[in-house]
C-alpha cells in the first residue's frame, strides 16, 4: 500500500504511543454537549486533559436529504437545500440552481446573476459574523459577541425576510434566475446595511482581535501544514488561513465573480487565529463585492422566461458544479436520466470534509482546545450529515 | 487538620464578643442602624433577666443573622442584576416580566428551584452528595461573619480575623471535590480536578498580597486594617493602600485572584459549559443546585468585601466631610462597585485553558506577588517620620514594581502580540 | 412533590390556602424556565435567535440555558430529531428533574416535517416523550416560540397539583423514567412507546376518493 | 492551460502599531461594552428589543408562514380551488391532501369536497402558491399557532384555510392588486371572447340566413 | 478551467501502460467527461494524477456512490466508446471529482465500478492518496454497502452501527412508521392503508 504523507498518526496504529489504559478517561463528547453545534459527537480520550485520540461520530442529524431528493422532482428539492447549512440558505441555492442550470444547459439573465450575488455576499456577511460570536462562545465569552453579530444579522434577515418571504429558509433561486424580482426601494436599503456595516465591524473587531485571553487561547492552536490541508480537502477560510491562494470565486470564477475587484486575505500560520482573522477580513471584501454589485445592478429579467417551474425535466447527463461557500466549496453532483426526478442527487458538503482532519489537529492539545478548534473549522450539523 | 484550629479560634475569641456589645450609645442612628436587632435582643434578654451567657450567644445569632439576612437577599438581587446588566450589554431589556422590572424573579426563581425534584443518580454517593452543596455555602457565611462593614458593625471582631478567613475560605475547595466526586460522573470529575488545582494555585497569590498589607499594618484583625488605612494624605486623597505602588499592584493581584478563587469568568473553568457541561454542578438539581449558586455569590460577596477591607479602606469615606453618611454605606457601595465590575469582566471576556491559568498563577502572578513584600518593606522603611512618603520614596518602589511589567510587554510583544500577524492579499 | 392524602384534605377544607399556594407554585413554575441548552437542527438557530436582542426570551425569565439536564425545567425540542438521536433525547428526558415540560419547536420536532420520509428520521418525538406545546412552522419565527412560551405559561397556570386531574409530575404514581428505544437492525426499537402517542385513527381514502 | 500564480501584497489589515501593552485588547473590549451597556438607555439602535407580545416588529407582506385558499366574494361557494391536484403533487413534503368534489353521477364538480393541509409538516416553503394555475393558493403570514393539540389543532381543513379575497387584499396588497387586475383582465378577455363568439354565431346565423333568403328568393325567382 | 482528458489520458496511459482507462463522454449540456479506471489501477492512477507536476490533481473534490440496477441508464448518462459490450448486470459506481488547486484545473471525473451489487462490492481506498476520501468513502459503504478494501476505519458513519441495510440503493425497503398519515397520496397512501382500521363487515 502507497503511504500517505499526510496521514495522521492515529491513523497509522503502529506509531500510537504506548499509554496505561487505566491512565486514559473516555469522553464522549456529544451529542448533547453545549458546544458541539448541535448533535455531533466525539468520542475523546484522555491523558489528564490531554487528548490522545478522538474519533467523530456523524449522523445525528442525517435527515436523509440526498435519499428524498431522488424522490421528488429537481424544483422540490430547493426548498430542502435550505435547510442543509441552515446560516446560509441562499449560498445553498445557488450552489443547486448552478448544478442543475449546467445540468440542462440553461442561461441566467444578468439581473438574476446580480441579485445572486448580492444575496449570497450578504449571506457570507450573516455566517462570518455569526461564526465569530459561537467562536467566542465556545470559548465561554457568555455569548456578548454573538449577540451583537445577530443583531447585525437581524437587519439582513429582515431584507432577506422582504425580498424571499422568509427569514432563513429563503428558496429563492429557480434554474434560470430567480423567484421573484426585488422589491422597491430593496437595494436601496441593502445600500444603507452595506454602508453601516462597517462600523460594527469595528466594534466586533474592537471587542475582540486584541483580546488577550483570545489570542492567548487560538493562536498555534490547531495548524497543520497546508498541503496536508488540501489533500486532506479542507476548503473554505480555513485554508486560505493556512496561506493557500484558493478561492473558487477567483480560481474557477462562477456567475460574474470576474466582474467584481476584491482580494484574497491569505493567512500564515492556520491556527484558530488566523482562522478567525480571515473570516474578519473575507467581511470586508464581501463589503467591497456587494457595493460594486448593487452599484452595478442592471434592469432586466430576473428569471429566463425559457426555463419551467411546472414539470421541468433535465436532459440526460450528469453536471458537477461548486460554488465558494461561506464555510467552503460546496458542489452539487447530478445524474440526471431524462426525469422529473434527479436519478441521483449528492452533496458534497463543506463542513462534513472539513471535520476530515479534525483529530490531526487535536491530538496533543487540551479538552478545552478540542472545542476551539471545533468552533474555528465552522461546522453546521445540516450540512454535516444531511 | 484545619478544623480543630477554626474550631480553637471561634472559641478563643468568644470572650470578645462582649466587648463590641458593652459600650451603649443612642438605640437608633444611621450608622448603628444595622445593629439594631442585635440591640433589642440584648436588651430584651436583659429586661428579662437573662443570664449573661445567654445574652452573649443570643446577641452574636442575632448578628450573624443580620449578616445572612442582608447577604442573603443581596444574593437574590445581585442574581437579577447580573442578569439585567448581562442583558444591558448585550442590548437586550432582561427579566421584566415576574414583578415591576422583572424585581420578583429571584423569587420565582426561588419558588421553582424549591419545588424541583431533587435527583440523586444511582451511581453517586447520595451523602456526600448531599454534604457538598451544605459546605459550599457555611464557610461563605462564616468567611461574611468576620468583615466590618461599618465603624459600629462588626458581627464577629475576631483578633485573627484574616486567618480565621482564609481558613474558611479553603473548605470551600474541599466541598467542589466532594461534589464532583460524589456525582459519580466524568464531567463533574473533570470540573473537580479543575477546580481544586485552580483554586489552590490562586490561594497562593491572595494571601501573598494580602500579606503585604498585614505586613504594614501590623495587624491581623480586619478592624484594624480598616483603621491602618483611615485618614487624607494632602487633606483629600484617603490612605487607602490602594493608592500606594505596592498596594495598587498587591490590589490588582487580589482582583485577578479573587476572580479566581470565585469561579467568575475568565476563570470559570471548573463549570465551563462549553467544555465539561457544568463541572461539579452537573448531576445537581433543585435545591442542592441552588445552593451552589448561593454559596458561589456569597463566596463573592465574602472575597470582594476582604478585598474592600485590605485595599479600598473598608468602610472609610473616600472623601474627607462625608462623615454624616453611615460608614456602611460606603463599605457596600464599594462593594457593589466591585461587583459591578466583576460583572462587566464577565460581558466581555472569553475564558482562559487549564494550563495557561495555572502558568498566569505561578509564573506571573505569584512572583508578582512576593516582590510585593520587598516593596512594601521598602515602602515603610523610606516614610517620612510623619507617616507619609516622599517623592523619592514613590519612585523607586514603583521602579521596582514596573520590572516584571516591562518583562511582560516584552515577552508579549515578542510572542502574542496581535501586531504580530501579518495578512497577505491575493488578487 | 407528593403532598400526602392528609395534608391534601385538611388543606381542602381551606380551599383558599390550597388555591394560593398552588397558584404562587404555579406562578413561579412559569416564570422560570430554564430551558435546557440544546439545540438539534435548524429550528435550534431561531431559538437562539429568540434569546438575542431583538427577541429576548429573558423577559419571561427563560434564557437560562442550562447544559446539564439536571437544572433545566423545559425541553425546546428544536429540530429534526433522528432515529439515531431519539434515544438520546429520551435519555435527557428521563435525567431532567420534575417538573419538566416540553416544547415541539417545528415541523420536525412534531411529526417529522418536510423530512418524514427519510429512512433515518423520527416521526415527531412526541412517539417517545410527552409534548406540551408544539409550534408549527419550519422554522416558526421567533415570535411563534415567544407565543409557544406564553401557551405553555398559561398551561402550567392552570396545572393542578392535587386531585384527581392533578398534572402528570404531581402523581406520585405517575410515570416514572421513560423506556429508552433501541437501535434494531433496520428500525427503532419499538418505533414508538405506545403509552405516550395515541394517534387518532384515519380512515381516509375508502370514503373519499 | 495554467494560470499566473496569485500575486501576494503584503500589508496587515489590523492595523496595530508595532508595539502594544499587555491588557489593551482586554480594555479595549471592556470599553465596547461599556458603550453597550451605557447607550442602551438611550439609543435606538443599542436597544434593540421588541418587547413581543405588546410591540411587534414590522413583518414584511412579503412574509410567508403557512397557505390559505382564496375565496371570491362572501362564502366558501366562491372557493377558487377546481381540485386539480398540482400543488398536493408538487408539494416538496406531500403535506396536502385533496379530494376532488363529484356530483351523484360521478362528474368533477371541480371543487374540493377535501382539502387539508397538514401544517406540522408544511416548510413554508410556497412552492404550491407558485405553481397553482388558478390564484386559489397563498401564503399566510399568520404565525401564532403554537397549540397543545398536536393531532386537532394541527390538521387544516379548507373551513380553516379559506379566506376571502379582501384578507388577501389586506394581507398582501401588491400581490393581490397583481392577482385582481389580472383575473379582472382575464375575465374580459374571456368575456369579450364569449360576446365575440356570440357576435361571431349570430353573424353567421345572419349571414346563412341571408344566404337561405337569398337561395329562396333566387329559387322563387328561378 | 475544464481539463483536457485526452490528453490527461495519453499521459496516463504513458506512465502506465496496464491500466484499463476508459474515456466515457457525458452526453448532457454540462459536457464533464470521466475517465473509467480498473480496481487494480485506482490507486495508482490516482498516485499518478497527484504527484505528476504537470497534472497536479492534489485536490480530491468529491467522492460519491451510485447505485445502478440497470446498467443500460449507466451506459446513457455515461456513453462508452462505441462498440463497448454492455455490462451484464447492475453494479455500483464510485466517481471521484479531482481538481488541481495550483493549476486551477478540474473536474476530472474518474469513475471506479463494482462486478456486482450482491457480493463483489469491491473498490480499492484512495485514503492513501488523499485523505479526503477518508469520511466520504465510509459515507459510501455505509449507504450505499460499498466496501473499500485498504481503507484504515471502515465502519459505518451516518447510520448505528446495528444497522444492516444500505438506504441509498435503489431497492431499499425504509421502515413502516406510517401510523399516522393525515395527507398522504401516491406511495405513502399505499403504506399508509396497511395501518387503517380494518373496516367493519356489513
Amino acid at each position: 500500500m502507497i503511504s500517505n504523507p499526510f496521514m495522521s498518526p492515529a491513523a497509522a496504529p503502529a506509531s500510537v504511543p504506548e499509554l496505561d489504559e487505566d491512565q486514559l478517561l473516555h469522553v464522549s463528547l456529544g451529542p448533547q454537549h453545549p458546544s458541539t453545534h448541535g448533535v455531533f459527537r466525539m468520542n475523546v480520550v484522555l491523558d489528564g486533559e490531554t487528548v490522545v485520540s478522538l474519533k467523530p461520530v456523524f449522523g445525528y442529524l442525517h435527515r436523509n436529504h440526498e435519499k428524498i431528493a431522488e424522490g421528488v422532482t429537481f424544483l422540490s428539492s430547493m426548498p430542502f437545500t435550505d435547510r442543509l447549512d441552515y446560516i446560509c440558505p441562499l449560498t445553498n441555492n445557488w450552489a443547486y440552481a448552478q448544478a442543475v442550470e449546467k445540468l440542462a444547459g440553461i442561461e441566467v439573465p444578468e439581473r438574476a446573476e446580480y441579485m445572486r450575488v448580492i444575496t449570497a455576499e450578504l449571506t457570507r456577511l450573516i455566517n462570518h459574523t455569526a461564526f465569530v460570536g459561537f467562536f467566542l462562545g465556545d470559548m465561554g465569552a457568555w455569548g456578548t459577541a454573538l449577540m451583537y453579530a445577530f443583531r447585525e444579522r437581524e437587519k439582513i434577515l429582515d431584507l432577506f425576510e422582504e425580498l424571499t418571504g422568509a427569514r432563513m429558509m429563503s428558496n429563492f433561486m429557480r434554474f434560470g434566475g430567480c423567484r421573484n424580482d426585488l422589491p422597491a426601494g430593496w437595494a436601496a436599503k441593502a445600500s444603507t446595511l452595506v454602508n453601516e456595516f462597517p462600523r460594527f465591524l469595528d466594534e466586533l473587531e474592537n471587542l475582540i482581535i486584541g483580546n488577550e485571553v483570545l489570542i492567548a487561547r487560538t493562536q498555534n492552536v490547531g495548524a497543520l501544514p497546508k498541503e496536508a490541508l488540501i489533500n486532506g480537502g479542507i476548503t473554505g477560510p480555513m485554508l486560505r488561513a493556512a496561506g493557500v491562494a484558493y478561492d473558487i470565486r477567483k480560481a474557477e470564477p462562477y456567475g460574474i465573480y470576474d466582474r467584481f475587484k476584491f482580494r484574497i486575505p491569505l493567512g500564515t500560520t492556520g491556527d484558530c487565529y488566523d482562522r478567525m482573522m480571515i473570516r474578519f477580513l473575507e467581511l470586508r471584501e464581501s463589503l467591497a463585492i456587494l457595493r460594486q454589485a448593487l452599484d452595478q445592478l442592471p434592469e432586466g429579467q430576473f428569471i429566463n422566461p425559457k426555463s419551467k417551474i411546472r414539470n421541468f425535466k433535465a436532459p440526460v447527463g450528469e453536471a458537477y458544479a461548486r460554488i465558494e461557500g461561506p464555510k467552503g466549496e460546496l458542489g452539487f453532483y447530478l445524474i440526471s436520466d431524462g426525469s422529473t426526478n434527479p436519478f441521483r442527487y449528492r452533496i458534497r458538503p463543506p463542513s462534513f470534509i472539513n471535520l476530515t482532519l479534525l483529530e490531526d489537529m487535536c491530538l496533543g492539545l487540551d479538552l478545552a482546545d478540542v472545542v476551539i478548534i471545533l468552533g474555528s473549522v465552522d461546522i453546521v450539523l445540516g450540512e454535516v450529515d444531511r | 487538620m484545619r478544623v480543630p484550629a477554626l474550631i480553637a479560634l471561634v472559641l478563643g475569641s468568644f470572650p470578645s464578643l462582649g466587648l463590641a456589645a458593652t459600650d451603649k450609645p443612642p438605640l437608633l442612628t444611621g450608622e448603628s442602624l444595622p445593629r439594631l436587632p442585635q440591640r433589642l435582643v440584648e436588651m430584651a434578654l436583659e429586661a428579662l433577666k437573662a443570664p449573661d451567657w445567654l445574652v452573649s450567644l443570643a446577641s452574636f445569632a442575632t448578628a450573624a443573622g443580620t449578616v445572612v439576612a442582608v447577604f442573603l437577599s443581596a444574593f437574590a438581587l445581585l442574581s437579577l442584576i447580573e442578569r439585567k446588566t448581562l442583558a444591558r450589554a448585550q442590548n437586550r431589556l432582561g427579566p421584566n416580566r415576574a414583578g415591576i422590572f422583572g424585581i420578583l424573579q429571584p423569587v420565582a426563581d426561588g419558588i421553582k428551584m424549591l419545588t424541583k425534584e431533587d435527583i440523586v443518580p444511582t451511581k453517586a454517593e447520595w451523602f456526600l452528595h448531599l454534604v457538598a452543596p451544605v459546605m459550599i455555602v457555611i464557610p461563605s457565611i462564616l468567611a461574611l461573619g468576620v468583615i466590618p462593614y461599618g465603624r459600629e458593625w462588626l458581627p464577629v471582631p475576631l483578633e485573627l480575623g484574616l486567618v480565621f478567613f482564609f481558613a474558611t475560605g479553603t473548605m470551600t475547595e474541599v466541598a467542589v471535590f466532594i461534589a464532583g466526586w460524589a456525582s459519580g460522573s466524568k464531567f463533574p470529575m473533570l470540573g473537580a480536578m479543575r477546580a481544586i488545582s485552580q483554586m489552590i494555585s490562586y490561594e497562593l497569590p491572595l494571601i501573598i498580597s494580602a500579606l503585604s498589607v498585614v505586613m504594614l499594618s501590623g495587624t491581623l484583625s480586619l478592624a484594624d486594617i480598616v483603621a491602618a488605612q483611615s485618614g487624607y494624605h494632602l487633606g483629600f486623597i484617603p490612605a487607602w493602600n490602594i493608592l500606594t505602588p505596592w498596594g495598587f499592584v498587591a490590589g490588582i493581584i487580589f482582583l485577578i485572584a479573587a476572580n479566581a478563587e470565585s469561579n467568575r469568568c475568565p476563570f470559570d473553568l471548573p463549570e465551563g459549559e462549553s467544555e465539561i457541561v457544568a463541572g461539579h454542578m452537573t448531576e445537581y438539581s433543585g435545591f442542592k443546585y441552588a445552593l451552589f449558586f448561593m454559596g458561589e455569590y456569597l463566596g463573592l460577596f465574602a472575597i470582594s468585601g476582604l478585598g474592600i477591607t485590605l485595599f479600598l479602606g473598608g468602610w472609610q469615606a473616600p472623601l474627607p466631610g462625608l462623615g454624616f453618611v453611615p460608614s456602611w454605606f460606603w463599605f457596600f457601595g464599594k462593594l457593589a462597585a466591585i461587583i459591578f465590575f466583576f460583572l462587566w469582566v464577565r460581558t466581555t471576556f472569553p475564558r482562559v485553558r487549564v494550563d495557561q491559568l495555572m502558568r498566569f498563577a505561578w509564573l506571573c502572578l505569584i512572583p508578582i506577588a512576593l516582590l510585593t513584600l520587598p516593596v512594601a518593606a521598602l515602602w515603610h522603611f523610606t516614610a517620612n517620620p510623619d507617616g507619609s512618603n516622599g517623592v523619592l520614596s514613590w519612585l523607586l518602589c514603583s521602579a521596582i514594581l514596573a520590572v516584571p511589567f516591562i518583562i511582560i510587554t516584552v515577552i508579549f510583544n515578542r510572542r502574542l502580540a496581535p501586531s504580530l500577524r501579518t495578512y497577505h492579499y491575493a488578487e | 412533590m407528593a403532598i400526602d392524602q392528609k395534608l391534601a384534605e385538611d388543606l381542602k377544607s381551606q380551599g383558599v390556602h390550597v388555591t394560593s399556594f398552588e397558584s404562587l407554585i404555579n406562578w413561579g413554575r412559569s416564570s422560570s424556565l430554564w430551558p435546557m441548552q440544546f439545540g438539534l437542527a435548524c429550528c435550534a438557530i431561531e431559538m437562539i435567535a429568540a434569546t438575542m436582542a431583538k427577541y429576548d426570551m429573558a423577559r419571561f425569565g427563560a434564557e437560562v440555558f442550562r447544559p446539564s439536564p439536571r437544572q433545566a425545567d423545559l425541553m425546546i425540542v428544536a429540530g429534526t430529531v433522528t432515529k439515531k438521536m431519539a434515544p438520546q433525547v429520551v435519555r435527557l428526558y428521563n435525567q431532567m428533574a420534575e417538573p419538566k415540560y416540553v416544547i415541539a419547536m417545528g415541523a420536525c420536532a412534531i411529526s417529522g416535517g418536510p423530512f418524514k420520509d427519510g429512512y433515518n428520521v423520527l416521526k415527531g418525538i412526541d412517539r417517545f416523550i410527552p409534548v406540551d406545546v408544539s409550534i408549527p412552522g419550519c422554522p416558526p419565527r421567533p415570535e411563534a416560540l415567544l407565543h409557544g412560551l406564553m401557551t405553555l405559561q398559561k398551561k402550567i397556570a392552570k396545572e393542578k397539583l392535587m386531585g384527581s386531574s392533578r398534572a402528570r409530575h404531581a402523581d406520585p404514581n405517575g410515570p416514572g423514567d421513560l423506556p429508552v428505544p433501541a437501535f434494531g437492525p433496520h428500525d427503532l426499537e419499538p418505533t414508538f412507546n405506545p403509552d405516550v402517542w395515541n394517534p387518532p385513527a384515519i380512515t381516509r381514502d375508502a370514503s373519499e376518493s | 492551460m495554467e494560470s499566473p500564480a496569485p500575486t501576494t501584497r503584503a500589508s496587515s489589515p489590523p492595523p496595530a502599531a508595532g508595539w502594544s501593552l499587555p491588557g489593551i485588547g482586554l480594555l479595549k473590549g471592556m470599553a465596547v461594552t461599556a458603550v453597550n451597556m451605557i447607550q442602551s438607555y438611550y439609543r435606538k439602535d443599542r436597544m434593540t428589543t421588541v418587547q413581543y407580545p405588546e410591540e411587534r416588529a414590522p413583518i414584511s407582506p412579503n412574509f410567508r408562514n403557512f397557505p390559505f385558499l382564496v375565496y371570491d366574494g362572501d362564502n366558501m361557494a366562491g372557493l377558487r380551488c377546481t381540485a386539480c391536484s398540482i400543488c398536493e403533487k408538487e408539494c416538496p413534503p406531500q403535506c396536502i391532501y385533496i379530494v376532488l368534489d363529484r356530483d351523484e353521477n360521478g362528474k368533477s364538480l371541480k371543487r374540493p369536497k377535501v382539502f387539508d393541509i397538514d401544517v406540522s409538516v408544511c416548510m413554508n416553503c410556497g412552492i404550491c402558491a407558485e405553481v397553482c394555475p388558478f390564484d386559489s393558493i397563498y401564503m399566510d403570514g399568520q404565525y401564532e399557532l403554537a397549540t397543545g393539540d398536536r393531532f386537532g389543532g394541527l390538521l387544516f381543513n379548507k373551513e380553516t384555510l379559506a379566506r376571502s379575497t379582501d384578507y388577501h387584499a389586506q394581507l398582501r396588497p401588491l400581490e393581490a392588486a397583481e392577482v385582481a387586475a389580472r383575473r379582472k383582465a382575464e375575465e374580459e378577455k374571456k368575456l369579450a371572447a364569449q360576446a365575440a363568439k356570440v357576435a361571431k354565431a349570430k353573424l353567421e346565423k345572419e349571414q346563412k340566413e341571408l344566404k337561405a333568403k337569398e337561395e329562396q328568393e333566387k329559387g322563387t325567382g328561378a | 478551467m475544464t481539463p483536457d482528458l485526452p490528453a490527461i489520458l495519453a499521459r496516463l496511459q504513458a506512465a502506465l501502460p496496464a491500466a484499463g482507462l476508459v474515456h466515457l463522454r457525458n452526453p448532457g449540456p454540462a459536457a464533464q467527461d470521466s475517465l473509467l479506471v480498473a480496481h487494480d489501477s485506482l490507486v495508482a492512477v490516482c498516485q499518478t494524477l497527484r504527484d505528476t507536476p504537470e497534472l497536479a490533481f492534489d485536490f480530491l473534490s468529491n467522492v460519491s456512490g451510485v447505485d445502478w440496477p440497470e446498467p443500460a441508464k449507466a451506459d446513457a448518462v455515461a456513453v462508452p466508446p462505441e462498440g463497448t459490450a454492455p455490462a451484464a448486470g447492475g453494479f455500483l459506481e464510485v466517481v471521484y471529482h479531482l481538481y488541481s488547486t495550483a493549476r486551477r484545473c478540474g473536474p476530472l471525473v474518474l469513475r471506479a465500478r463494482t462486478l456486482d451489487r450482491q457480493a463483489q462490492v469491491f473498490v480499492p481506498s484512495v485514503v492513501a492518496v488523499y485523505r479526503s476520501a477518508d469520511y466520504q468513502e465510509r459515507e459510501i459503504f455505509d449507504l450505499f454497502g460499498v466496501i473499500f478494501t485498504g481503507h484504515p476505519d471502515l465502519r459505518r458513519i451516518l447510520m448505528w452501527e446495528e444497522f444492516v441495510d444500505h438506504p441509498m440503493r435503489k431497492d431499499y425497503v425504509a421502515p413502516d412508521d406510517y401510523e399516522y398519515e393525515p395527507t398522504p397520496h401516491d406511495a405513502v397512501l399505499e403504506k399508509a392503508k396497511l395501518h387503517y382500521p380494518a373496516k367493519p363487515e356489513i
